[in-house]
C-alpha cells in the first residue's frame, strides 16, 4: 500500500507519523509539501498533528483552505483513504470532509497523557486491526480536542456506526460529547482523531497499542 | 478603509471558554453575571474606498475563512 | 513614538542607561567624543550585566570547562559535547526571570523561544527541553496566576514547536514573591562535522537578516532584565515581547535547510538586544568590521529609529554571514518558509562597527572594544556566615506516618503532573522517561540502543544556608539524577539566579557558590560548557534565595538496560546505597523542619565529593549490569520520601525495617547527601548479593539491606502502614487542588 | 442587561495571528487586505438594571480577568 504525507508550515508530528509509516509498512510514505501541485496516487493520504500556521485563527482553518485540500478532497471523493491525527484531525473537519467542531478543551488547558480508547467500530480499513469493543491505551496531546456536533448530527454518527473511537474507563481528556475521539466520513474511507497512535508502536514508547490500526491500514497481520 | 468582523458563537454551541470566564468571574465576587461567551474580533485596514464593495469584499472574507459558519455567527462593520 | 538621534546626552539620560559615571567616562575615552544617542544606546545593551557578565566573569573562569567529549564550552550560543557516532548534542540554560514576571504568558513562552534558538542557532535540531521554575509562597496572592501563566506560555511555545519537555522543576518559597525565576533548557542533536558558530570570516560579504519583522518589542529589555525591580514596575510594562511559535518552527526548518546548503559562514541568533549584540558578536569573534544598512532592516512598524532598531528584542530573528555565490539559493530557502531575508550589511576589514540610516552613519563604533572592554568588576564580597548546627538531641518528634504523609501531599514534594501534562512530553516519538522520574530519558534518532538523559536540579535553601555546599550539591545532585537512571554524566550547564552584585553579601554568596560548583564539577568530571547569569533578582532590596540551577545531560549506551523508579516488582530487596550506617543524621536544612516546624535553621548537608563519585559509578555499574530493577537518588525529605515516591511510581508497597538504636525521625527525614535506593532482582541470601556488598565494602560504600518490596502498604519500621492508595493521592492531590482556585 | 466587552492588542504589540490570517487571506485572493489585528470580544449578561454600576463592574472585571492590561486594551459597551 502507498502513503502520503502531506505536510503544512507549522506541524510538528509529520517526523512521528513518516516514522510510524515507515516502520510498520517497511516502506516511506511520499512526502507532499502543501504548495505542492498534486498529490501523488497512493491508496492512503496522512495529514499528521502539530500546529499548522500556528493554529492561529482556529485550529486547522487556514491549511484547510489551501489548495492542496482540493486534491485530498478529490481523492476522498474516489475512495482514496485520508487519515487526520490531531491537528490533522482538525483540518479535515475544517476542510469540511468531516462533521461538527473541535472546541478548546474543557480544562481550557492543552494535555498530555495516556488515555484509554474503545474501538466502536472495527469493521472498517482503519479499524480492522482492533476488535470491536476493545479497549487500548493511546497518548493525547492537543488543546483544542473537545468534539462538538449538534444532536442529529451525533445521532446520525451513532446511528451509522461513524464513531470509531471513544474515550473509555473515565478518561475522556477534553470533554468531548459521546467522548468521542475519531470518528468517519459518509463512506468511512476518511478517518479523523484526536489521539496519536503514532506515539505508541513499539518497545521504546513503552507499548504497541497504537500499531494496530497501521498495520490494520497498511493490510498486514497485525 | 478600516472594518471591523465579529465572529460570535452561534446560540447552542458549545463555548467551554465562556463557561470557565463565568466561572472565574463569579470566583473573583462577580456575582451578577448570568453568562459569558467569548468571541472574536478582526480589525482590518482595507486598501479601495467604495464601501459597498468593501462590504461584500468582508462578508466573502468571512464565509471563506474568518468564521467557521458551522457553528460560528459574523457581522462585518465599517469603522471609519 | 520617535527618538530623534541627535538627542544631547545628559547625566540622566546616561543612567537611564543602566551606565555608572565611570563606565561613560570609559566611553568617552574609548571614542574620543561623545557618543550619539544610538551609540549610547548599543553601549548600554554590550555593557549591561546580561550581556557583559561584568561582575561574574572573572569568577565564571574559573569554572572547569574541559573534557574529552567537550567540542565546545562557554562562549557561543551553546555547549556541544561528542556522544559519539559522530553526532554532539549541543545545549544550554537561561533564565526569563523578569519578563515572566511583568508577564508570564509571554515571558515565559519567549523564554523557550530563546533557548531553543540558542541551540538550532548552532545546527541542532532540538530533542528535548526542560524547565526550572521558582514561584513566592503558595499562598501569596500572586503566585497561582504567575504559575498558570508561565506554565501556560512554556506549554504554548514549547508544544507548538514541536520540542518534547522531558524534565523540569518547580518550586515554592516566599522568597521569590516579588521575583520569580523562569529557567529554560534546550538541547539538541547534530553531527559533530556540522557544527555552526558565530565567529564571521572574510571580507565584503553579505550581512543577511532572516526571520521575523523588527517591532519596538523590548526596546531596553536586556537592560531591564539586568535591574532590579521597585515600585515603578507598572512603567516598565511596555517593552513586553510576544513570541510566535509558529515562526519560530519555520525558522528552525528554514535554518537546518539553509545549512545544509553549505551557504552559511556565520550564524547568530538575536537575544538581548537584537542586531546589536548578534552583529558586533560576529564580527568581533572574526576579527571583522560590520556595517549595518538600518533601511533594509525588515521592520513591522512606522517610523522606527536607529536606536529602536538596534535595541529591539523582537524573536524569531537571526544574522548570518553568507557565501555571496549561495545567497540566491538561501533566499529561496527563506521564501518556502515565507520568512524575511534581507542582505543588511556587509563585513569589513576595518574593526569598525557602523550603523547606516537614511542616509547617516548613526554609530560608528570599535567593534572589538564594545564587547573586551566591557567594564569587569572584581566586586567586594563577604564570606557568608554559615549556620551553627543543631544542638544535640534537637530532633523535634512527630508520628513518621504522619509526617511522611503531610510532605507527599505538601507543595514541596507534591507530584507535578499538574505542570507537565501541559507540556508536549513525547513528541517526536523518542521520549523513554518522561517527567515524574530521576531524570528525562530520550532516545538517540537513528541509533539503535544509545538513549540521553537529562536533569536540572538545585536547592536553593541550601544555597541561603551556605553558598559553597549549596553549590556543591546542586551539581551532585544533577550527576545523581542522571545516574540513577544509567546514564553517564557527560557535561553541564548552568543558570545563576542571585539578588544584587553590588551587595557584599549577595556577591559572596556568587563567589562561594561558583567555587562549590566548581570543585563538584571538577571531581565528577562534569565540566560546564554553557550557562547563564541572571543577577539583580530582587524586590525592594531583598534579593531571592541564592538560585544556581544546574543542568545536566548523560549519555546510555544501551537503554535496555536503565532503570526507572518504581519499584518493579514484589519480594525484591530494597538497597540503601551510599548512606553512612546510621542511614541518616542530618536534619539541618531539611523539609521535615521548614515544612512541618516552620524552622529554617542548621546547616546544609555536606556533599562528600570523592564519596559521590565513588558511589554514582558503583550504582551505574550495577544498573547496566542488569541487576537493578528500579532505582532512585534521595533527596527532599530523604529516605521515607524516597521510598513513598517509589512505591506511589508503580503501586507497589515495602516493609522497611527500622535501625533500633537510631531516631525514627532522623534515619527516615534526614537529608544526607550521595544515597540511592535501589532494587534489586538478586536472591538476599545468595552469592550474588554477597558479592556485590563485598564489591561495595571495597569501594568503601555501605549499601545495606533495608527492605523488601511487595504488598499494598508503606511500612516504615515501627510507624503505621500507609496505604500507597493514600500517598498517591496525597501526592497527586497537591497541585490540582491548589490550582483550582486559580481564579480567587 | 447585555454588555459587549471588546478586547484588543495595544499599538505596537506583536500580533501573529493577525499575521497569519492577513497572510492566508491574501493567498485566498483578498488582496486588498493592508493589515489584520485579531481581538476577543465577550458577550456578557448581567443581573441588575443599572447601567452606571453595570458599567463600573465590567471595567474592573477587565482589569481583573477579561483583559491583559499589560499588552491588551479594552472597551465596554451596553447593548440592551
Ligand atoms: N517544570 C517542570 N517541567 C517538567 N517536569 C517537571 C517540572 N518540575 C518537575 N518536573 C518533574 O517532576 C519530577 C520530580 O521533580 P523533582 O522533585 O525536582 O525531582 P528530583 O528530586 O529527582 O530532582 C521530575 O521528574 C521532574 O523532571
Ligand atoms: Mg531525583
Amino acid at each position: 500500500m502507498k502513503s502520503a504525507v502531506i505536510v503544512f508550515p507549522g506541524l510538528n508530528r509529520d517526523r512521528d507519523m513518516i516514522a510510524a509509516l515507515t516502520k510498520v509498512s517497511g516502506t516511506a510514505p511520499a512526502i507532499v509539501w502543501h504548495q505542492d501541485a498534486d498529490v501523488p496516487d497512493v491508496d492512503l493520504i496522512v495529514i499528521p498533528g502539530g500546529f499548522s500556521y500556528g493554529d492561529y485563527l482556529r485550529c486547522g482553518a487556514i491549511a484547510a483552505r489551501s489548495p492542496i485540500m482540493d486534491k485530498v478532497r478529490e481523492r476522498a471523493a474516489r475512495g482514496v483513504k485520508v487519515l487526520g491525527v490531531c491537528n490533522g484531525f482538525q483540518i479535515l473537519i475544517e476542510a469540511g470532509l468531516l462533521p461538527g467542531a473541535l472546541m478548546r478543551n474543557k480544562s481550557l488547558k492543552f494535555v498530555c497523557r495516556e488515555v484509554k480508547l474503545e474501538v466502536v467500530n472495527a469493521d472498517t480499513a482503519f479499524t480492522r486491526g482492533y476488535t470491536k469493543g476493545e479497549v487500548f491505551r493511546c497518548p493525547v496531546a492537543h488543546h483544542d480536542g473537545n468534539y462538538f456536533a449538534d444532536s442529529a448530527t451525533l445521532e446520525r454518527l451513532e446511528g451509522d456506526g461513524r464513531v470509531a473511537f471513544r474515550y473509555a474507563e473515565g478518561t475522556n481528556p477534553n470533554g468531548s460529547l459521546h467522548d468521542i475521539a475519531g470518528i468517519f466520513n459518509e463512506q468511512k474511507n476518511v478517518l479523523g482523531l484526536m489521539p496519536h497512535p503514532e506515539n505508541l508502536i513499539e518497545a521504546a514508547h513503552g507499548g504497541d497499542d497504537g500499531r494496530a490500526l497501521f498495520t490494520g491500514l497498511l493490510g498486514q497481520a497485525a | 478603509m478600516k472594518a471591523r468582523v465579529t465572529v460570535t458563537l452561534k446560540a447552542g454551541v458549545l463555548d467551554p471558554q465562556g463557561q470557565a470566564i463565568e466561572g472565574s468571574l463569579k470566583s473573583l465576587g462577580f456575582g451578577g453575571v448570568a453568562s459569558v461567551r467569548q468571541g472574536k474580533v478582526f480589525d482590518l485596514v482595507l486598501d479601495g474606498t467604495d464601501e459597498a464593495s468593501a462590504r461584500s469584499e468582508l462578508n466573502s472574507m468571512c464565509e471563506k475563512l474568518l468564521a467557521n459558519t458551522v457553528i460560528e455567527n459574523y457581522s462585518v462593520e465599517i469603522t471609519n | 513614538m520617535t527618538i530623534p538621534n541627535d538627542i544631547r546626552i545628559t547625566p540622566e539620560l546616561v543612567a537611564d542607561h543602566g551606565l555608572k559615571p565611570d563606565e561613560y567616562q570609559k566611553i568617552l575615552d574609548l571614542i574620543g567624543r561623545e557618543p550619539t544617542y544610538t551609540e549610547l544606546g548599543i553601549f548600554s545593551a554590550m555593557w549591561n550585566e546580561h550581556c557583559s557578565y561584568k561582575s561574574s566573569k572573572k569568577w565564571l573562569k574559573t569554572l572547569p570547562t574541559k573534557g574529552p567529549r567537550v567540542i565546545q564550552g562557554p562562549g557561543e550560543n551553546a555547549g556541544v559535547v561528542d556522544i559519539g557516532d559522530d553526532q554532539a548534542i549541543v545545549f544550554k540554560m537561561e533564565s526569563h526571570n523578569h519578563p515572566s514576571f511583568i508577564e508570564p504568558y509571554q515571558g515565559a513562552g519567549t523564554g523557550m523561544g530563546g533557548i531553543l534558538r540558542d541551540v538550532f542557532t548552532m545546527g541542532a535540531r532540538p530533542v528535548a527541553a526542560m524547565n526550572a521554575l521558582r514561584f513566592g509562597a503558595p499562598d501569596h496572592e500572586k503566585t497561582r496566576h504567575l504559575v498558570s501563566g508561565v506554565v501556560a506560555g512554556i506549554g504554548g511555545y514549547g508544544n507548538a514547536f514541536g520540542v518534547p519537555t522531558v524534565g523540569g522543576e518547580v518550586e515554592f518559597d516566599e522568597r521569590y514573591n516579588g521575583n520569580i525565576l523562569v529557567n529554560a533548557f534546550a538541547a539538541g542533536l547534530a553531527d559533530t562535522d556540522k557544527i555552526f558558530y558565530s565567529k564571521a570570516e572574510g571580507v565584503g560579504l553579505p550581512v543577511v537578516y532572516l526571520g521575523a519583522k523588527t517591532g519596538r518589542d523590548g526596546v531596553g529589555g536586556a537592560t531591564m532584565a539586568s535591574a532590579e525591580f521597585g515600585d515603578d514596575i507598572e512603567e516598565k510594562r511596555p517593552t513586553v515581547q510576544v513570541g510566535d511559535p509558529f515562526t519560530e518552527k519555520r525558522l528552525l526548518e528554514a535554518c537546518l535547510e539553509l545549512m545544509a546548503t553549505g551557504a552559511v559562514i556565520a550564524i547568530q541568533d538575536m537575544g538581548a538586544a537584537g542586531l546589536t549584540c548578534s552583529a558586533v558578536e560576529m564580527g568581533a569573534k572574526g576579527d571583522l568590521g560590520i556595517e549595518l544598512d538600518l533601511d533594509k532592516v525588515p521592520v513591522r512598524e512606522e517610523q522606527m529609529t536607529p536606536y529602536e532598531m538596534m535595541l529591539s528584542e523582537s524573536q524569531e530573528r537571526m544574522l548570518m554571514v553568507l557565501h555571496p555565490e549561495k545567497e540566491a539559493e538561501a533566499r529561496a530557502v527563506f521564501e518556502k518558509w515565507e520568512l524575511d531575508f534581507a542582505t543588511v550589511g556587509v563585513t569589513t576589514d576595518d574593526l569598525r562597527f557602523r550603523v547606516k540610516w537614511q542616509g547617516d552613519e548613526v554609530a560608528n563604533l570599535p567593534i572589538k572594544e564594545l564587547g573586551d572592554e566591557a567594564p569587569e568588576y572584581d566586586r567586594p564580597w563577604t564570606a557568608p556566615k554559615v549556620p551553627a548546627p543543631l544542638a544535640a538531641g534537637d530532633v523535634p518528634q512527630m508520628d513518621v506516618a504522619d509526617a511522611l504523609l503531610a510532605l507527599m501531599g505538601g507543595h514541596q514534594t507534591a507530584s507535578r503532573r499538574w505542570v507537565y501534562e501541559q507540556y508536549d512530553t513525547l513528541i517526536q516519538g523518542n521520549s523513554l522517561q518522561r517527567p515524574g522520574g530521576d531524570a528525562g530519558v530520550i532516545r538517540v534518532e537513528g541509533h539503535a540502543t544509545k538513549g540521553l538523559a537529562f536533569s536540572s536540579d538545585v536547592t536553593p535553601r541550601y544555597c541561603e544556608a551556605d553558598p559553597y555546599e549549596g553549590g556543591k550539591q546542586a551539581v551532585a545532585e544533577c550527576w545523581r539524577n542522571l545516574t540513577a537512571t544509567g546514564a553517564e554524566p557527560l557535561a553541564a550547564t548552568d543558570n545563576l539566579n542571585f539578588g544584587n552584585p553590588e551587595r557584599p553579601e549577595i556577591m559572596g554568596q556568587l563567589v562561594h557558590a561558583i567555587k562549590g560548583i566548581g570543585e563538584a564539577c571538577l571531581a565528577l568530571e562534569f565540566p560546564i560548557v554553557s550557562g547563564n547569569v541572571s543577577l539583580y533578582n530582587e524586590t525592594n532590596g531583598q534579593g531571592i534565595l541564592p538560585t544556581p540551577t544546574i543542568g545536566g545531560v548523560g549519555l546510555l549506551p544501551d537503554w535496555n538496560q536503565m532503570a526507572r523508579i518504581g519499584f518493579a516488582a514484589a519480594n525484591e530487596v530494597i538497597l540503601l546505597i551510599g548512606a553512612p550506617p546510621s542511614r541518616g543524621t542530618h536534619l539541618g536544612q531539611s523539609i521535615y523542619l521548614r515544612d512541618l516546624f516552620g524552622r529554617k535553621d542548621g546547616p546544609a548537608p555536606h556533599v562528600d565529593l570523592a564519596h559521590e563519585k565513588r558511589t554514582g559509578d558503583f550504582v551505574r555499574k550495577l544498573i547496566r549490569s542488569g541487576v537493578a530493577t528500579a532505582c532512585h537518588d534521595l533527596s527532599d525529605g530523604g529516605l521515607a520520601v524516597g521510598l513513598a515516591e517509589m512505591a506511589v511510581a508503580s503501586g507497589i508497597g515495602a516493609t522497611v525495617t527500622d535501625l533500633t538504636d537510631q531516631d525514627p525521625v532522623l534515619q527516615y527525614f534526614g537529608e544526607d547527601q550521595g544515597r540511592y535506593l535501589m532494587t534489586v532482582n538478586l536472591d538476599p541470601q545468595g552469592d550474588d548479593l554477597a558479592a556485590l556488598w563485598r564489591e561495595a565494602e571495597a569501594l568503601g560504600i555501605f549499601a545495606p539491606w533495608i527492605g523488601t518490596t511487595g504488598g499494598i502498604d508503606l511500612v516504615l519500621g515501627a510507624a503505621r502502614p500507609l496505604p500507597v492508595a493514600e500517598l498517591k493521592t496525597a501526592h497527586e492531590g497537591w497541585f490540582p487542588n491548589y490550582m483550582a482556585d486559580e481564579a480567587a
